[in-house]
Protein backbone atom coordinates (compact mmCIF):
# COMPACT_ATOMS: atom_id res chain seq x y z
CA UNK A 1 0.00 0.00 0.00
CA UNK A 2 1.53 3.43 -1.07
CA UNK A 3 1.18 5.93 1.32
CA UNK A 4 -1.16 9.44 0.49
CA UNK A 5 1.54 11.41 0.40
CA UNK A 6 3.96 9.62 -1.92
CA UNK A 7 0.77 10.07 -4.39
CA UNK A 8 0.61 13.49 -4.20
CA UNK A 9 3.88 13.95 -4.02
CA UNK A 10 4.30 11.96 -7.75
CA UNK A 11 1.03 13.94 -8.94
CA UNK A 12 3.12 17.20 -8.58
CA UNK A 13 6.21 15.80 -10.01
CA UNK A 14 3.97 14.46 -13.02
CA UNK A 15 2.68 17.71 -13.91
CA UNK A 16 5.67 19.31 -13.26
CA UNK A 17 7.73 17.17 -15.62
CA UNK A 18 5.35 17.62 -18.58
CA UNK A 19 5.16 21.11 -18.44
CA UNK A 20 9.11 21.20 -18.36
CA UNK A 21 8.51 18.96 -21.49
CA UNK A 22 6.33 21.67 -22.98
CA UNK A 23 8.88 24.23 -21.76
CA UNK A 24 11.80 22.72 -23.48
CA UNK A 25 9.41 21.99 -26.88
CA UNK A 26 8.86 25.59 -26.39
CA UNK A 27 12.31 26.84 -26.62
CA UNK A 28 13.08 24.65 -29.57
CA UNK A 29 10.18 25.66 -31.68
CA UNK A 30 9.25 29.03 -31.15
CA UNK A 31 10.63 32.00 -33.14
CA UNK A 32 12.53 34.58 -31.40
CA UNK A 33 14.30 34.96 -28.23
CA UNK A 34 10.96 36.37 -26.61
CA UNK A 35 8.68 33.76 -27.50
CA UNK A 36 11.63 31.30 -26.21
CA UNK A 37 11.82 33.39 -23.13
CA UNK A 38 8.02 32.70 -22.34
CA UNK A 39 8.23 28.91 -23.05
CA UNK A 40 11.59 28.80 -20.64
CA UNK A 41 9.51 31.12 -17.57
CA UNK A 42 6.67 29.40 -17.65
CA UNK A 43 8.42 25.74 -17.63
CA UNK A 44 10.28 26.99 -14.66
CA UNK A 45 7.66 28.64 -12.55
CA UNK A 46 5.22 25.63 -13.08
CA UNK A 47 8.03 23.26 -13.61
CA UNK A 48 10.05 23.42 -11.48
CA UNK A 49 8.27 24.54 -8.47
CA UNK A 50 5.67 21.87 -8.70
CA UNK A 51 8.74 19.62 -9.10
CA UNK A 52 10.47 20.83 -5.63
CA UNK A 53 6.73 20.70 -3.59
CA UNK A 54 6.10 16.86 -4.69
CA UNK A 55 9.94 16.16 -3.51
CA UNK A 56 8.76 17.58 -0.58
CA UNK A 57 5.17 16.31 0.26
CA UNK A 58 7.08 12.64 -0.71
CA UNK A 59 10.10 13.05 1.94
CA UNK A 60 8.44 15.40 4.57
CA UNK A 61 12.20 15.93 5.84
CA UNK A 62 12.50 18.32 3.21
CA UNK A 63 9.66 20.25 2.86
CA UNK A 64 11.01 23.43 4.37
CA UNK A 65 13.87 22.98 1.90
CA UNK A 66 11.28 22.60 -0.87
CA UNK A 67 9.58 25.31 0.35
CA UNK A 68 12.50 27.98 0.42
CA UNK A 69 13.34 26.59 -2.62
CA UNK A 70 10.43 27.39 -4.74
CA UNK A 71 10.17 30.59 -3.15
CA UNK A 72 13.70 31.64 -3.95
CA UNK A 73 12.51 30.81 -7.47
CA UNK A 74 9.80 32.37 -7.45
CA UNK A 75 10.84 35.71 -6.66
CA UNK A 76 14.52 35.49 -8.74
CA UNK A 77 12.64 33.88 -12.29
CA UNK A 78 10.62 36.86 -13.43
CA UNK A 79 12.99 39.12 -12.90
CA UNK A 80 15.78 37.10 -14.45
CA UNK A 81 13.34 36.43 -17.41
CA UNK A 82 13.05 40.51 -17.74
CA UNK A 83 16.71 41.51 -17.43
CA UNK A 84 17.12 38.96 -20.22
CA UNK A 85 14.50 40.31 -22.15
CA UNK A 86 15.42 43.84 -21.64
CA UNK A 87 19.15 43.03 -22.37
CA UNK A 88 18.23 41.19 -25.46
CA UNK A 89 16.01 44.20 -26.53
CA UNK A 90 18.90 47.11 -25.70
CA UNK A 91 21.53 44.98 -27.85
CA UNK A 92 19.83 44.93 -30.76
CA UNK A 93 17.89 41.47 -31.19
CA UNK A 94 14.80 41.69 -34.27
CA UNK A 95 11.50 40.90 -33.26
CA UNK A 96 9.94 37.93 -35.28
CA UNK A 97 8.73 38.90 -38.57
CA UNK A 98 4.97 37.76 -37.50
CA UNK A 99 4.96 40.34 -34.42
CA UNK A 100 2.44 42.93 -33.98
CA UNK A 101 2.80 44.85 -31.05
CA UNK A 102 6.16 46.62 -29.44
CA UNK A 103 5.91 48.67 -26.77
CA UNK A 104 8.62 48.73 -25.21
CA UNK A 105 10.53 50.45 -28.23
CA UNK A 106 8.93 53.82 -28.08
CA UNK A 107 9.30 53.66 -24.34
CA UNK A 108 12.66 52.93 -24.56
CA UNK A 109 13.61 55.90 -27.07
CA UNK A 110 11.78 58.62 -24.25
CA UNK A 111 13.88 57.17 -22.03
CA UNK A 112 17.51 57.57 -23.90
CA UNK A 113 16.70 61.12 -25.00
CA UNK A 114 15.81 61.89 -21.27
CA UNK A 115 18.91 60.65 -20.86
CA UNK A 116 21.01 62.44 -23.01
CA UNK A 117 19.19 65.84 -21.44
CA UNK B 1 21.45 4.32 -7.73
CA UNK B 2 21.04 1.72 -10.37
CA UNK B 3 24.30 1.05 -12.70
CA UNK B 4 22.35 1.53 -15.51
CA UNK B 5 20.89 4.80 -14.98
CA UNK B 6 24.52 6.20 -13.55
CA UNK B 7 25.74 4.78 -17.21
CA UNK B 8 23.33 6.22 -19.17
CA UNK B 9 23.19 9.84 -17.59
CA UNK B 10 26.82 9.66 -17.74
CA UNK B 11 26.76 9.48 -21.46
CA UNK B 12 24.43 11.85 -22.27
CA UNK B 13 26.29 14.41 -19.80
CA UNK B 14 29.08 13.36 -21.76
CA UNK B 15 27.57 14.09 -25.48
CA UNK B 16 26.43 17.51 -24.22
CA UNK B 17 29.88 18.30 -22.79
CA UNK B 18 31.68 17.51 -25.62
CA UNK B 19 29.11 19.11 -28.27
CA UNK B 20 29.02 22.08 -26.28
CA UNK B 21 33.14 22.85 -26.01
CA UNK B 22 33.06 22.27 -29.96
CA UNK B 23 30.49 24.90 -30.45
CA UNK B 24 32.60 27.04 -28.23
CA UNK B 25 35.59 26.57 -30.34
CA UNK B 26 33.77 27.06 -33.52
CA UNK B 27 31.75 29.96 -32.86
CA UNK B 28 32.85 33.38 -34.18
CA UNK B 29 30.96 35.14 -31.74
CA UNK B 30 32.97 35.31 -28.16
CA UNK B 31 30.24 36.52 -25.96
CA UNK B 32 28.01 33.16 -27.45
CA UNK B 33 31.27 31.64 -27.02
CA UNK B 34 31.59 32.99 -23.34
CA UNK B 35 28.22 31.78 -22.45
CA UNK B 36 28.31 28.12 -23.83
CA UNK B 37 31.66 27.70 -22.00
CA UNK B 38 29.56 28.56 -18.71
CA UNK B 39 27.40 25.63 -20.33
CA UNK B 40 30.31 23.44 -20.39
CA UNK B 41 31.21 23.96 -16.36
CA UNK B 42 27.41 23.58 -15.23
CA UNK B 43 27.03 19.68 -17.10
CA UNK B 44 30.43 19.30 -15.15
CA UNK B 45 29.31 20.13 -11.81
CA UNK B 46 26.63 17.40 -12.76
CA UNK B 47 28.99 15.23 -13.29
CA UNK B 48 31.06 15.77 -10.22
CA UNK B 49 27.80 15.14 -8.44
CA UNK B 50 27.35 11.89 -10.13
CA UNK B 51 31.21 11.18 -8.66
CA UNK B 52 30.11 11.90 -5.23
CA UNK B 53 31.93 15.25 -4.86
CA UNK B 54 29.29 17.74 -3.79
CA UNK B 55 32.08 20.50 -2.77
CA UNK B 56 33.44 20.23 -6.05
CA UNK B 57 30.16 20.61 -7.72
CA UNK B 58 29.55 23.60 -5.41
CA UNK B 59 32.71 25.11 -6.25
CA UNK B 60 32.74 24.74 -10.47
CA UNK B 61 28.54 25.72 -10.40
CA UNK B 62 29.85 28.92 -8.93
CA UNK B 63 33.22 30.03 -10.37
CA UNK B 64 32.77 27.84 -13.84
CA UNK B 65 29.57 29.39 -14.67
CA UNK B 66 29.34 32.70 -13.17
CA UNK B 67 32.41 34.27 -12.54
CA UNK B 68 34.08 32.82 -15.73
CA UNK B 69 31.93 33.60 -17.69
CA UNK B 70 31.38 37.26 -16.43
CA UNK B 71 34.65 38.18 -16.58
CA UNK B 72 35.10 36.76 -19.98
CA UNK B 73 32.39 38.94 -21.03
CA UNK B 74 34.28 41.93 -19.13
CA UNK B 75 36.99 41.21 -20.84
CA UNK B 76 35.68 41.33 -24.57
CA UNK B 77 34.10 44.42 -23.94
CA UNK B 78 36.91 46.11 -23.19
CA UNK B 79 38.45 43.94 -26.83
CA UNK B 80 36.46 42.86 -30.35
CA UNK B 81 33.39 41.14 -30.22
CA UNK B 82 34.00 39.19 -33.28
CA UNK B 83 36.59 37.02 -34.25
CA UNK B 84 38.46 37.80 -37.70
CA UNK B 85 36.19 37.10 -40.53
CA UNK B 86 33.57 36.14 -38.50
CA UNK B 87 30.76 39.05 -38.58
CA UNK B 88 29.10 38.38 -41.47
CA UNK B 89 27.40 35.36 -38.98
CA UNK C 1 33.39 28.33 -48.82
CA UNK C 2 34.90 30.05 -45.91
CA UNK C 3 33.49 27.05 -43.48
CA UNK C 4 35.76 24.50 -45.60
CA UNK C 5 39.02 26.46 -45.86
CA UNK C 6 39.22 26.93 -42.08
CA UNK C 7 38.72 23.00 -41.66
CA UNK C 8 41.00 22.29 -44.38
CA UNK C 9 43.43 24.38 -42.14
CA UNK C 10 42.75 22.84 -38.81
CA UNK C 11 42.84 19.26 -40.00
CA UNK C 12 46.64 18.73 -38.59
CA UNK C 13 45.15 20.58 -35.13
CA UNK C 14 42.28 18.01 -34.67
CA UNK C 15 44.40 14.96 -35.86
CA UNK C 16 46.89 16.29 -33.50
CA UNK C 17 44.65 16.30 -30.65
CA UNK C 18 42.69 12.92 -31.27
CA UNK C 19 46.24 11.30 -31.38
CA UNK C 20 47.23 13.28 -27.63
CA UNK C 21 44.01 11.66 -26.37
CA UNK C 22 44.36 8.15 -28.04
CA UNK C 23 48.19 8.08 -25.95
CA UNK C 24 46.09 9.28 -22.58
CA UNK C 25 43.33 6.60 -23.05
CA UNK C 26 46.07 3.72 -23.71
CA UNK C 27 47.72 4.83 -20.38
CA UNK C 28 44.26 5.09 -18.46
CA UNK C 29 43.51 1.35 -19.79
CA UNK C 30 45.32 0.28 -16.89
CA UNK C 31 43.48 2.72 -14.39
CA UNK C 32 40.51 0.78 -13.12
CA UNK C 33 37.85 3.01 -12.47
CA UNK C 34 35.23 2.67 -9.48
CA UNK C 35 38.04 0.38 -8.01
CA UNK C 36 39.14 1.08 -3.94
CA UNK C 37 42.57 1.37 -4.37
CA UNK C 38 43.31 3.39 -1.31
CA UNK C 39 42.51 0.05 1.30
CA UNK C 40 45.10 -2.24 -0.12
CA UNK C 41 46.63 -1.70 2.96
CA UNK C 42 44.22 -3.26 4.77
CA UNK C 43 44.13 -6.96 6.22
CA UNK C 44 42.26 -9.37 4.47
CA UNK C 45 39.37 -10.02 6.59
CA UNK C 46 38.58 -6.34 7.68
CA UNK C 47 35.21 -5.35 8.83
CA UNK C 48 34.07 -1.64 8.45
CA UNK C 49 34.14 -0.25 11.77
CA UNK C 50 36.98 -2.38 12.66
CA UNK C 51 40.12 -0.50 14.49
CA UNK C 52 43.15 0.07 12.80
CA UNK C 53 47.04 0.19 13.38
CA UNK C 54 47.07 3.55 11.75
CA UNK C 55 51.01 3.74 12.80
CA UNK C 56 52.22 1.57 10.01
CA UNK C 57 50.01 2.84 7.20
CA UNK C 58 51.36 4.63 4.44
CA UNK C 59 48.29 5.05 2.13
CA UNK C 60 47.56 8.99 2.81
CA UNK C 61 44.22 8.97 2.25
CA UNK C 62 43.44 5.64 4.31
CA UNK C 63 45.11 7.37 6.95
CA UNK C 64 42.88 10.56 6.60
CA UNK C 65 39.57 8.10 6.23
CA UNK C 66 40.47 6.16 9.16
CA UNK C 67 41.56 8.92 12.01
CA UNK C 68 39.70 12.20 10.25
CA UNK C 69 36.67 12.32 12.39
CA UNK C 70 38.41 11.41 16.05
CA UNK C 71 41.34 13.96 15.17
CA UNK C 72 39.85 16.64 13.43
CA UNK C 73 36.26 16.76 14.72
CA UNK C 74 34.95 17.67 11.32
CA UNK C 75 32.05 15.42 9.19
CA UNK C 76 33.29 16.61 5.96
CA UNK C 77 36.35 14.59 5.29
CA UNK C 78 37.16 17.45 2.00
CA UNK C 79 37.43 20.03 4.78
CA UNK C 80 39.62 18.23 6.99
CA UNK C 81 41.81 17.07 4.54
CA UNK C 82 41.50 21.03 2.75
CA UNK C 83 42.44 22.98 6.13
CA UNK C 84 43.74 20.71 8.59
CA UNK C 85 45.40 17.92 6.72
CA UNK C 86 47.00 20.16 4.02
CA UNK C 87 46.04 23.64 5.97
CA UNK C 88 49.56 24.69 4.33
CA UNK C 89 48.94 24.20 1.02
CA UNK C 90 46.05 26.04 1.79
CA UNK C 91 47.25 29.55 2.82
CA UNK C 92 49.68 28.85 -0.47
CA UNK C 93 46.69 28.74 -2.30
CA UNK C 94 45.19 31.80 -0.77
CA UNK C 95 48.78 33.28 -1.40
CA UNK C 96 48.48 32.79 -4.69
CA UNK C 97 45.06 34.15 -5.41
CA UNK C 98 46.29 37.36 -3.65
CA UNK C 99 49.12 37.46 -6.60
CA UNK C 100 46.65 36.68 -9.05
CA UNK C 101 44.39 39.77 -7.84
CA UNK C 102 47.41 41.97 -7.34
CA UNK C 103 48.87 41.01 -10.73
CA UNK C 104 45.42 41.91 -12.69
CA UNK C 105 45.23 45.22 -10.89
CA UNK C 106 48.93 46.08 -11.84
CA UNK C 107 48.20 45.22 -15.24
CA UNK C 108 45.09 46.81 -15.85
CA UNK C 109 46.95 50.03 -14.25
CA UNK C 110 49.92 49.46 -16.92
CA UNK C 111 47.62 49.17 -20.20
CA UNK C 112 44.74 52.24 -19.28
CA UNK C 113 44.46 54.44 -21.77
CA UNK C 114 43.28 57.68 -22.20
CA UNK C 115 39.82 56.77 -23.99
CA UNK C 116 38.80 54.89 -21.65
CA UNK C 117 38.60 57.97 -19.31
CA UNK C 118 35.07 59.97 -20.95
CA UNK C 119 32.40 58.19 -19.45
CA UNK C 120 29.72 57.52 -21.53
CA UNK C 121 25.91 57.62 -20.08
CA UNK C 122 24.09 54.72 -19.63
CA UNK C 123 20.84 54.12 -19.35
CA UNK C 124 19.73 53.70 -15.46
CA UNK C 125 18.68 50.06 -14.72
CA UNK C 126 15.04 49.07 -14.72
CA UNK C 127 12.58 49.72 -12.05
CA UNK C 128 12.06 45.76 -11.26
CA UNK C 129 15.52 45.19 -11.59
CA UNK C 130 16.77 47.31 -9.37
CA UNK C 131 14.28 46.26 -6.49
CA UNK C 132 14.49 42.72 -7.47
CA UNK C 133 18.63 42.49 -6.71
CA UNK C 134 18.07 44.54 -3.67
CA UNK C 135 15.23 42.02 -2.56
CA UNK C 136 17.50 38.59 -3.21
CA UNK C 137 21.40 40.12 -2.57
CA UNK C 138 20.84 39.84 1.41
CA UNK C 139 19.23 36.29 1.02
CA UNK C 140 22.47 35.71 -1.55
CA UNK C 141 24.98 36.89 0.81
CA UNK C 142 23.22 35.08 3.67
CA UNK C 143 23.54 31.91 1.89
CA UNK C 144 27.18 32.20 1.24
CA UNK C 145 27.52 32.66 5.20
CA UNK C 146 25.51 29.73 5.66
CA UNK C 147 28.08 27.70 3.49
CA UNK C 148 31.03 28.75 4.93
CA UNK C 149 29.76 28.85 8.35
CA UNK C 150 28.59 24.70 7.72
CA UNK C 151 31.76 24.03 6.25
CA UNK C 152 33.03 21.33 8.07
CA UNK C 153 29.08 19.64 8.53
CA UNK C 154 28.03 20.15 4.68
CA UNK C 155 29.11 20.18 1.11
CA UNK C 156 30.73 23.81 0.91
CA UNK C 157 33.25 25.83 2.63
CA UNK C 158 35.30 28.79 2.63
CA UNK C 159 36.09 28.72 -1.19
CA UNK C 160 32.57 28.60 -2.27
CA UNK C 161 31.29 30.54 0.19
CA UNK C 162 33.58 33.22 -0.97
CA UNK C 163 32.38 32.59 -4.18
CA UNK C 164 29.03 33.00 -3.51
CA UNK C 165 29.02 36.03 -2.16
CA UNK C 166 31.13 37.15 -5.18
CA UNK C 167 28.48 36.72 -7.49
CA UNK C 168 26.03 38.05 -5.22
CA UNK C 169 28.33 41.45 -5.71
CA UNK C 170 27.79 40.59 -9.57
CA UNK C 171 24.04 41.19 -9.12
CA UNK C 172 25.06 44.51 -7.09
CA UNK C 173 26.59 45.59 -10.53
CA UNK C 174 23.79 44.90 -12.95
CA UNK C 175 20.83 46.68 -10.59
CA UNK C 176 23.71 50.03 -9.86
CA UNK C 177 25.83 49.93 -13.09
CA UNK C 178 27.29 53.03 -11.82
CA UNK C 179 28.17 52.37 -7.96
CA UNK C 180 31.09 49.66 -7.24
CA UNK C 181 32.04 48.13 -4.12
CA UNK C 182 34.87 50.41 -2.57
CA UNK C 183 38.77 49.45 -2.83
CA UNK C 184 39.18 50.14 0.59
CA UNK C 185 36.71 48.41 2.66
CA UNK C 186 37.34 45.08 0.23
CA UNK C 187 40.95 45.47 1.05
CA UNK C 188 40.81 46.13 4.81
CA UNK C 189 38.57 42.98 4.43
CA UNK C 190 40.75 41.18 2.64
CA UNK C 191 44.06 41.55 4.51
CA UNK C 192 42.08 41.20 7.93
CA UNK C 193 40.73 37.59 7.20
CA UNK C 194 44.28 37.14 6.24
CA UNK C 195 45.58 37.68 9.29
CA UNK C 196 43.45 35.95 11.28
CA UNK C 197 44.12 33.01 9.11
CA UNK C 198 47.96 33.56 10.11
CA UNK C 199 47.07 34.26 13.38
CA UNK C 200 45.32 31.20 13.87
CA UNK C 201 48.12 29.09 12.47
CA UNK C 202 50.32 29.95 15.66
CA UNK C 203 47.64 29.25 18.18
CA UNK C 204 48.42 25.76 16.45
CA UNK C 205 52.26 26.74 17.47
CA UNK C 206 51.26 27.55 21.28
CA UNK C 207 49.22 24.78 22.03
CA UNK C 208 50.11 21.11 22.94
CA UNK C 209 51.39 19.90 19.75
CA UNK C 210 53.53 22.90 19.14
CA UNK C 211 52.91 22.64 14.65
CA UNK C 212 51.39 25.75 13.06
CA UNK C 213 48.42 25.50 11.82
CA UNK C 214 47.77 22.21 14.52
CA UNK C 215 43.86 22.17 15.54
CA UNK C 216 44.29 20.78 19.14
CA UNK C 217 40.90 21.75 20.21
CA UNK C 218 38.90 19.53 17.89
CA UNK C 219 36.29 17.35 19.90
CA UNK C 220 36.69 19.59 23.19
CA UNK C 221 33.97 21.32 22.74
CA UNK C 222 31.29 18.70 21.07
CA UNK C 223 30.76 15.72 19.04
CA UNK C 224 31.13 15.12 15.18
CA UNK C 225 28.37 16.80 13.90
CA UNK C 226 28.02 19.76 15.97
CA UNK C 227 29.03 23.23 15.33
CA UNK C 228 31.59 23.59 17.54
CA UNK C 229 32.89 20.13 17.05
CA UNK C 230 35.95 21.00 14.75
CA UNK C 231 38.17 23.28 17.10
CA UNK C 232 39.52 25.61 15.07
CA UNK C 233 38.68 24.67 11.96
CA UNK C 234 35.42 26.41 11.21
CA UNK C 235 37.20 29.70 12.15
CA UNK C 236 39.60 29.13 9.99
CA UNK C 237 37.52 28.37 7.60
CA UNK C 238 35.42 31.41 8.05
CA UNK C 239 38.96 33.57 7.34
CA UNK C 240 39.42 31.76 4.13
CA UNK C 241 35.81 32.29 2.90
CA UNK C 242 35.97 36.35 3.92
CA UNK C 243 39.32 36.44 1.85
CA UNK C 244 38.17 34.61 -0.76
CA UNK C 245 34.83 36.41 -0.98
CA UNK C 246 36.83 39.82 -0.55
CA UNK C 247 39.45 38.84 -3.69
CA UNK C 248 36.93 37.86 -6.09
CA UNK C 249 34.65 40.83 -6.11
CA UNK C 250 38.18 42.87 -6.26
CA UNK C 251 39.04 41.01 -9.09
CA UNK C 252 35.72 40.84 -10.48
CA UNK C 253 35.67 44.91 -9.97
CA UNK C 254 39.25 45.58 -11.44
CA UNK C 255 38.30 43.81 -14.55
CA UNK C 256 34.61 45.28 -14.66
CA UNK C 257 36.70 49.04 -14.99
CA UNK C 258 34.52 51.90 -15.24
CA UNK C 259 31.37 51.01 -15.42
CA UNK C 260 31.27 50.48 -19.01
CA UNK D 1 38.20 -2.17 -18.21
CA UNK D 2 34.37 -2.04 -17.87
CA UNK D 3 32.06 0.16 -19.60
CA UNK D 4 31.85 3.09 -16.87
CA UNK D 5 35.89 3.51 -17.39
CA UNK D 6 35.00 3.84 -21.07
CA UNK D 7 32.58 6.26 -20.86
CA UNK D 8 33.87 8.75 -18.23
CA UNK D 9 37.90 8.07 -19.43
CA UNK D 10 37.01 8.31 -23.18
CA UNK D 11 34.64 11.26 -22.34
CA UNK D 12 36.96 13.10 -20.39
CA UNK D 13 40.01 12.42 -22.89
CA UNK D 14 37.94 13.81 -25.96
CA UNK D 15 36.88 16.75 -23.82
CA UNK D 16 40.67 17.49 -23.25
CA UNK D 17 40.92 16.72 -27.12
CA UNK D 18 38.52 19.60 -27.99
CA UNK D 19 40.55 21.95 -26.05
CA UNK D 20 43.67 20.81 -27.31
CA UNK D 21 42.27 21.49 -30.77
CA UNK D 22 40.63 24.68 -29.86
CA UNK D 23 44.60 25.90 -28.48
CA UNK D 24 46.04 25.26 -32.07
CA UNK D 25 43.82 25.87 -34.45
CA UNK D 26 42.64 29.58 -33.11
CA UNK D 27 44.47 32.38 -33.65
CA UNK D 28 42.05 34.82 -31.06
CA UNK D 29 43.35 35.14 -27.56
CA UNK D 30 40.65 34.95 -25.67
CA UNK D 31 39.12 31.52 -28.21
CA UNK D 32 42.80 30.33 -26.85
CA UNK D 33 42.09 30.83 -22.57
CA UNK D 34 38.39 29.34 -23.31
CA UNK D 35 40.19 26.70 -24.79
CA UNK D 36 42.95 26.33 -21.90
CA UNK D 37 39.38 26.79 -19.42
CA UNK D 38 37.85 23.61 -21.33
CA UNK D 39 40.66 21.45 -20.77
CA UNK D 40 40.91 22.52 -17.17
CA UNK D 41 37.77 21.15 -16.62
CA UNK D 42 38.94 17.76 -18.06
CA UNK D 43 41.75 17.54 -15.73
CA UNK D 44 39.52 18.05 -12.79
CA UNK D 45 37.26 16.03 -13.98
CA UNK D 46 39.98 13.24 -14.62
CA UNK D 47 40.99 13.64 -11.07
CA UNK D 48 38.16 13.25 -9.25
CA UNK D 49 37.31 10.28 -11.35
CA UNK D 50 40.27 8.74 -10.30
CA UNK D 51 39.15 9.00 -6.80
CA UNK D 52 35.92 7.67 -7.36
CA UNK D 53 34.99 3.95 -5.51
CA UNK D 54 31.35 2.26 -6.77
CA UNK D 55 28.75 2.46 -5.13
CA UNK D 56 30.40 4.51 -2.09
CA UNK D 57 28.85 7.64 -0.83
CA UNK D 58 30.20 11.30 -0.51
CA UNK D 59 32.72 11.73 1.79
CA UNK D 60 30.43 13.18 4.64
CA UNK D 61 29.64 11.69 7.81
CA UNK D 62 27.11 11.81 10.27
CA UNK D 63 24.23 14.24 10.35
CA UNK D 64 21.05 13.15 7.35
CA UNK D 65 23.99 11.29 5.60
CA UNK D 66 23.16 8.07 7.56
CA UNK D 67 27.51 7.42 7.69
CA UNK D 68 28.68 6.39 11.15
CA UNK D 69 31.80 8.13 11.70
CA UNK D 70 33.55 5.48 13.40
CA UNK D 71 33.41 3.23 9.96
CA UNK D 72 34.29 5.73 7.22
CA UNK D 73 37.09 3.13 6.02
CA UNK D 74 35.04 0.88 3.52
CA UNK D 75 32.16 3.18 2.80
CA UNK D 76 33.32 6.61 1.16
CA UNK D 77 35.05 7.42 -1.96
CA UNK D 78 38.44 9.05 -1.92
CA UNK D 79 38.32 12.90 -0.17
CA UNK D 80 42.04 13.68 -1.57
CA UNK D 81 41.31 14.43 -5.07
CA UNK D 82 38.32 16.42 -4.12
CA UNK D 83 40.49 18.28 -2.41
CA UNK D 84 43.06 18.76 -4.72
CA UNK D 85 40.30 19.94 -7.26
CA UNK D 86 38.99 22.29 -5.00
CA UNK D 87 41.89 24.68 -4.77
CA UNK D 88 42.37 23.87 -8.54
CA UNK D 89 39.11 25.37 -9.37
CA UNK D 90 39.54 28.32 -7.36
CA UNK D 91 42.82 29.52 -8.82
CA UNK D 92 41.86 28.22 -11.98
CA UNK D 93 39.71 31.58 -12.16
CA UNK D 94 42.27 33.98 -11.00
CA UNK D 95 44.70 32.58 -13.75
CA UNK D 96 42.15 32.94 -15.97
CA UNK D 97 41.32 36.43 -15.00
CA UNK D 98 45.35 37.26 -15.31
CA UNK D 99 45.61 35.40 -18.87
CA UNK D 100 42.32 37.93 -19.80
CA UNK D 101 44.06 41.13 -18.59
CA UNK D 102 47.35 40.45 -20.71
CA UNK D 103 45.18 39.60 -23.93
CA UNK D 104 43.68 42.76 -23.28
CA UNK D 105 46.87 44.40 -22.97
CA UNK D 106 47.77 42.97 -25.95
CA UNK D 107 44.76 44.40 -27.83
CA UNK D 108 45.68 47.59 -26.62
CA UNK D 109 49.18 47.75 -27.74
CA UNK D 110 48.11 45.72 -31.56
CA UNK D 111 44.63 46.80 -32.49
CA UNK D 112 43.41 43.65 -32.57
CA UNK D 113 43.05 40.14 -30.53
CA UNK D 114 44.30 38.05 -33.55
CA UNK D 115 47.84 36.32 -33.15
CA UNK D 116 49.41 36.67 -36.47
CA UNK D 117 52.86 35.07 -35.54
CA UNK D 118 54.43 34.88 -32.29
CA UNK D 119 56.65 37.80 -32.62
CA UNK D 120 54.14 40.28 -33.99
CA UNK D 121 53.32 42.48 -31.22
CA UNK D 122 56.99 42.88 -30.50
CA UNK D 123 58.46 44.01 -34.12
CA UNK D 124 55.87 45.42 -35.64
CA UNK D 125 54.50 47.64 -32.87
CA UNK D 126 55.35 50.97 -34.62
CA UNK D 127 53.77 50.52 -37.95
CA UNK D 128 50.36 48.55 -36.78
CA UNK D 129 49.77 51.55 -33.72
CA UNK D 130 46.73 53.20 -34.68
Amino acid sequence: MIAINVIIGMVLIIIGLSFQVLGALGLIRLPDVYNRLQAATKSITLGAISIAIGVGVMDPTLLTKAILVAVFLLITNPISSHAIARGAYRSGVPLWKGSVVDKYGPALERKEREVKE
Amino acid sequence: MNELVFIALATLMFILMIALAVMVIRSKDLIKAAILLSGVSLIASFVFVLLRAPDVAMAEASIGSALTAIILVFAIKKTNRFEEGGEEK
Amino acid sequence: MMERTTFHRSLPAIALALLFAATLFVAFVEVDFGEPRIEEELPVNYQPGEEIDTENITTPGLRYLANSSEETGSANLVTAVVVNYRGFDTLGEVTILFLAATGVGALLSFIKDDDEKKKKKILPPSLILNKGARLVLPLIILFGVYVFLHGHLSPGGGFQGGVIIASGMLLFYIAEPTKGASHKVISIIESTAGLAFIGLGIVGLMTASKIFLANDFAGDWGEVGMLVSAGLLPLIYIAIGFKVGSEMTGLVEKMRGDGS
Amino acid sequence: MNGLALVFYGGILLLIAVGIWGILSRRNLIKVIMAITIIATGVNLLLVSVGYISGRAAPIVGGDTGIDASSTTGSVVDPIPQALVLTAIVIGLATTALALVAAVGYYRKTGSLELKSWSYGLTNEKEVKK
